[in-house]
């Protein structure tokens, strides 16, 4: 299975690993991410403006260009899996920016949502299953307690992303199972990291990525992973005293044995 | 041809006695607002309506046709709306056949309990009627009075 | 030609604010056959009806069109107003110009002329209508009350006491239903048991009164007077008349670790069970999905330590038919799961609960005797967090649109009764209004505020995180314009009730109507609140809207009063638009008799005049009109055109349709 | 002005029941000198140049938690979202130049936080 792949400008650059690790446990796992030719970065902020449309128009190239290939577009970092889900929510369901869109990018046929957008874990559950990655885990991580931090861009708002259930995701729990881990539930999982705030206020950063490490660590967990580059540096460079943290990608490619080969 | 701008749509709308009569008057008793132009004959169940009836209203210049029945399986006489149902997708091919725009006649299910529901389906069904225009396909011009 | 009167109704300013009532007499007067046309103020007053009877008798009218409210208001009154007069009651059409024309439309010239048009369909019907007597049918002296909580005893009860046959069918083991989880009832405080079991014990003791507990309605035929029910005795694994009750068998079954679902799973009991000390009928029952027995055939317990020899492993489901005049429908509500509104923690934490289970966590008769103590760790909760409208008033896929109702006041309850048993306890109540009305019940709210020193706030909780033994409060005070954290031992959180989930395939079987979330809609919302559309069926209780108690008992007492007023009569009036078929047409395909949801189309061999003086052996259709119900599903299947029906004949509706459309 | 907000947030503030499940959710309630159910209330009531002029309005972590939570589809962060862009949509109300971006960087600041900040802080 081959999917059209959007990185996204982290992953690029500040985040290379996490994007190699990405790719090499899909080719194990037997897909290929097939990387879009000129993607362009999505904005990492969803405008939720009706009246903003140059902002979603990057979004919608990538959607029409995986569209075109015949492909779903599978993204790795959730900011961009936020953003280009919901634009294309709103291509889907909003005539009027549907309209306009048309217009600046000049269609002849209006873009209406039709791609799939897909998130790498969704990717794992819903076309790999999580009881298949289960088997092909080489080096199961055993013994080790993880906590999953969720954050907010994965899964609200729930009528769009179509995730998971918003208050009580299971789907990297799942995950954390699957690659022999103890999965550790701490109810701050889906609670803001304020990563959005760590140019502007690093003390307010700090002090929720505290609750939440507090949370974490008082239940049990040893480490956390998470699914977005934002997130992850948030909650290793402006916790107190933080535990470990991960990409989610990272303990996969260990899981499957092939992390130092990809690097 | 061009829509007449003057064109003043003349719908039947065939309700059941329990479910969609009930739920056209709670739409009047929430005072709801749908054209005037839908106008409503109240029939015992949705099963009562002969696809003749349809034909009719074309025949006498009628420019669109609505049945509204009980939800499936919310039947005041059980199976009624099943064989509504099946009788006008018959109807349906056939007025297909006859070269009649689908989007004339239409089946809605309408609990009594669905006024707003109604309402918005009788808005909706009257702006399909008004973007296709005059019925004139069925109409039969003998029974024109003007 | 008939000779027609007109009669347009103001309805105050309802009609005539609208529609020109006037000109609409006036135009309607051109049509032909009509001889006399007018309007006046309110038709449905006395003048108003003495008025048209006036005018049978002086134009000599054969046929009368009222443009008026919706016929499903006042087609009987004008009816009956017509029959006084000498005249058939069916020779009476209705031109809905309220309901479906003066209050759905602003502009008077449109109104007017649909409302013009209406009533030249009603009068093109009524040139075709033919009078019409009505048959009776005989009615079952006997009645059926589905659910066997407060509001079906209750109403059980009374129908007992007017001298009537009635049965209960309970889906659960005992009677008793909700109330018997509750601890106490607002806004007096007295116990729930101690009200409710005298009830339980009369019905069970009422020689007029059978329960079928454990048992199911699995299926519905017939119609008012004559309704023919099927119940199904669920297999108990127990002899109902042999068992004692002694208990002593649900005290040495093996399997222990069995949900105890009468305490909401807070605590467990065996496999065989009397779900409490006062059930109705104390008879126990094997739960098969625990039972070793039935699951491998090895154990016996039960049986063995019962003297009485009651337990049967090989019992299965009985059915058994019924017939009843009026059924009563009380299948009650239940609190609706909480899976989608974690951000309380409730899968995460024992130590969050819902109202019911906090209800039991306070019983005497509850898992902790009584002593308010936390799940998690049986500890004293020294502060407590009450979360009002968890899934009520809800306008997303997640909740109910409706309030509750009673949860206002149970938690005022629960607020109050934690203060007065625990004074050392810190307690909140997060709500969005205080709802209290009903007797007595804002003076209990007070009590709890400036009595028992709840603090109520005004705001919502928005995130409950459980943290070493303690639940981490995140709420809103609007009024503190502040955003609190309270460090909580319990939170409660007061779910939305949701009608029962049997209620909706009995609605179904019922051919019973139901709004949007499953409640039975009434007849009329205000003149007929315990009534369901469908002749026969009544209404008992929380199945048509949230009630508390009180409510439900009275609800239970006026269904009752329907149903014995019903029962008293000896025979039914019929509707007289029933299907009939013209024998000359009628080629005996059985077309008909195929879609008759009723079986009153039966077929004879009728003898037939022929060419040249033979008689011809036809085999034609007839109709039972006493069971015919007047669908009309047989006109349409018919091939030939032989069938018809009274009331809608095929002539009239398209008489409707040519004045419409013309 | 009013007409704007409810436009481009595409929200309803008549909805709300003010219940204050968002102000509750909210994480960043103490950094904004109004909380999300004060912003539905006060565009109905037409006080937005109060909100256009509040404090911490760019301290909204588009977490969604008020949009998810709410129990009558509100959706109070779009309402704050289209107040904070008639802000940065005035001349002179962008919060950040990118003059100001090269101090802002650490080694191991994604882009998408920088890119955030500037999709959020200026037109």
């Amino acid at each position: 299975m081959t999917y059209s792949y959007f990185p996204g400008c982290t992953l690029k650059t500040k985040g290379k690993d996490l994007d190699i690790w990405g790719r090499a446990s899909a080719e194990a796992l037997g897909f290929t991410l097939e990387e879009l030719p000129d993607w362009q970065c999505c904005g990492a902020v969803y405008p939720m403006a009706k009246d903003e449309i140059a902002t979603r128009l990057s979004s919608v190239r990538a959607l029409m260009a995986a569209g075109e290939k015949g492909q779903d577009l599978v993204t790795l970092c959730s900011a961009c899996h936020h953003v280009i889900k919901r634009v294309n929510n709103d291509l889907r369901t909003d005539e009027t920016i549907r309209d306009k869109v048309a217009r600046y990018l000049k269609l002849e046929t209006p873009y209406a949502g039709e791609t799939n957008v897909r998130h790498y874990l969704e990717v794992l559950r819903d076309k790999i299953g999580f009881d298949v990655l289960k088997e092909k885990v080489v080096n199961p991580l055993t013994g080790r307690k993880i906590g999953a931090y969720y954050g907010c861009m994965l899964l609200r708002p729930a009528s769009e992303m179509g995730f998971d259930d918003p208050e009580n995701p299971t789907i990297l729990e799942d995950f954390i199972r699957a690659i022999g881990a103890e999965p550790v539930i701490y109810a701050r999982r889906n609670e803001c990291c304020g990563g959005y705030c760590t140019i502007k206020d690093k003390g307010f950063a700090t002090k929720q990525v505290d609750a939440i490490m507090e949370n974490a660590r008082n239940c049990g967990a040893e480490e956390l992973i998470t699914a977005c580059p934002l997130c992850l540096y948030n909650l290793k460079e402006n916790a107190t005293d933080g535990l470990p943290v991960a990409y989610f990608t990272e303990l996969l490619a260990e899981a499957l044995g092939v992390k130092e080969a990809a690097k | 041809m061009p829509v007449n701008e003057e064109f003043k749509p003349t719908i039947v709308a065939f309700c059941c006695n329990w479910c969609s009569y009930a739920g056209a008057d709670l739409s009047g008793t929430n005072r709801l607002q749908y054209p005037a132009n839908v106008k409503i004959i109240r029939i015992p169940c949705s099963c009562r309506l002969n696809p003749m009836f349809v034909l009719r209203a074309f025949q006498r210049g009628a420019d669109g046709v609505i049945l509204c029945g009980c939800h499936p399986g919310d039947c005041h006489y059980t199976t009624g709306n099943y064989y509504a149902r099946r009788r006008m997708t018959l109807l349906f091919s056939m007025l297909d056949f006859l070269g009649i725009e689908r989007e004339r006649t239409r089946v809605e299910w309408v609990s009594a309990a669905e006024g707003a529901k109604f309402a918005a389906t009788m808005n909706d069904f009257s702006a399909t009627i008004h973007k296709l225009g005059p019925n004139r396909r069925l109409e039969d011009l003998r029974c024109r009075k003007d | 030609m008939q000779r027609v009167g007109v009669f347009v109704c103001w309805c105050g300013s309802n009609i005539a604010a609208t529609v020109d009532v006037e000109k609409v007499a006036e135009v309607l007067a051109k049509e032909p056959g009509v001889v006399f046309s007018t309007n006046y103020q309110y038709m449905c007053s006395q003048a108003g009806q003495e008025m048209i009877q006036e005018s049978i008798a002086k134009y000599n009218l054969t046929g009368v069109v009222i443009c008026s409210c919706s016929p499903r208001m006042h087609e009987n009154t004008f009816r009956k107003t017509c029959e006084k007069a000498g005249l058939n009651p069916y020779m009476v059409e209705i031109a809905n110009i309220r309901e479906q024309c003066s209050w759905i439309h602003k502009d008077k010239e449109t109104a007017t002329e649909k409302a013009v048009i209406l009533g030249r369909a009603a009068i093109a019907k009524v040139h075709l209508n033919a009078p019409l007597t009505s048959g009776t049918s005989p009615v079952k002296k006997r009645a059926l009350v589905i659910g066997g909580g407060i509001a079906g005893i209750q109403t059980a009860l009374d129908i007992a006491d007017a001298g009537f046959d009635v049965d209960i069918v309970e889906k659960e083991p005992t009677i008793g239903g909700k109330m018997t989880q509750i601890d106490k009832t607002f806004p007096t405080l007295d116990c729930a048991a101690c009200i409710l079991t005298p009830k339980m014990v009369d019905a069970a003791q009422n020689e007029k009164i059978h329960i079928y507990s454990y048992s199911e309605v699995s299926s519905v035929k017939g119609f008012v007077g004559n309704f023919k029910v099927t119940i199904k005795k669920k297999a108990r694994y127990v002899d109902e008349t042999k068992c004692t009750g002694c208990g002593l068998c649900t005290e040495k079954c093996p399997q222990k670790k069995v949900p105890n679902a009468f305490n909401l799973g807070l605590d467990n009991r065996r496999a065989i069970y009397i779900p409490f000390a006062q059930a109705v009928p104390k008879v126990a029952t094997i739960d098969a999905d625990y039972c070793t027995m039935l699951k491998s055939g090895k154990c016996g317990v039960c049986s063995k330590v019962c003297t009485a020899g009651a337990i049967d492993y090989t019992q299965k489901d009985a059915f058994i038919e019924q017939e009843y005049g009026a059924i009563v429908v009380a299948t009650g509500f239940n609190p609706i799961k909480l899976d989608q509104y974690d951000e309380f923690a409730y899968s995460q934490s024992p130590d969050v609960v819902t109202s019911l289970e906090f209800e039991r966590l306070m019983n005497a008769a509850g898992p902790t005797g009584g002593t308010l103590l936390r799940p998690s760790d049986g500890q004293h909760p020294h502060t407590i967090v009450f979360v009002q409208c968890v899934g009520s008033r809800c306008d997303d896929s997640k909740g109910k649109p409706y309030c509750s109702k009673i949860c206002c006041m149970y938690t005022a309850k629960h607020a109050m009764l934690c203060r007065e048993k625990y004074p050392d306890t810190d307690v909140y109540v997060f709500y969005i209004d205080v709802r209290t009305p009903g007797k007595n019940f804002d003076e209990f709210y007070r009590r709890a505020v400036e009595e028992y020193g709840v603090h109520y706030v005004k705001g919502m909780v928005g995130k409950v995180v459980p943290e070493n033994g303690k639940l981490k409060v995140q709420a809103s005070d609007l009024i503190g314009n502040q955003q609190l954290h309270i460090d909580a031992d319990m939170v409660v959180l007061a779910a939305a009730i949701e009608p029962d989930k049997s209620a909706r395939p009995l609605a179904t079987m019922l051919t019973a109507s139901m709004d949007t979330n499953d409640f039975f809609t009434e007849a009329h919302p205000k003149l007929r609140p315990v009534e369901s559309p469908t002749a026969g069926i009544f209404l008992s209780g929380a199945c048509q809207g949230p009630k508390d108690i009180p409510e439900t008992v009275a609800q239970a007492s006026a269904a009752a009063a329907k149903v014995i007023g019903l029962l008293n009569k000896d025979h039914l009036v019929c509707n007289p638009c029933t299907a009939q078929p013209d024998e000359l047409m009628c080629n005996g395909c059985s077309s008909c008799e195929k879609v008759c949801p009723y079986g009153a189309i039966t077929y004879v061999d009728k003898e037939f005049r022929g060419p040249n003086r033979t008689t011809l052996l036809r085999r034609v259709a007839q109709v039972n009109p006493a069971v015919c119900q007047g669908c009309g599903a047989c006109t349409v299947a018919c091939p030939s055109g032989a069938m018809d029906l009274k009331g809608f004949s095929n002539k009239q509706i398209m008489a409707e349709v040519d004045a419409i459309c013309r | 002005m009013i007409d704007t907000i409810k436009r481009i947030s595409g929200v309803n503030p008549r909805k709300c029941m003010k219940c204050g499940k968002c102000t509750a959710s909210c994480p960043a309630f103490e950094r904004m000198q109004f909380h999300p159910h004060q912003f539905v209330d006060m565009v109905e009531n037409g006080r937005i140049h109060e909100l256009m002029n509040s404090e911490g309005i760019d301290f909204c972590l588009s977490c969604f938690a008020c949009v998810e939570r709410c129990p009558r589809n509100v959706e109070p962060a779009k309402v704050i979202e289209a107040v904070r862009l008639a802000v940065v949509r005035q001349q002179g109300g962008a919060h950040l130049t990118p003059d100001e971006i090269p101090a802002l960087l650490d080694d191991e600041l994604p882009q998408q936080a920088i890119t955030a900040a500037f999709r959020k802080y200026r037109k």
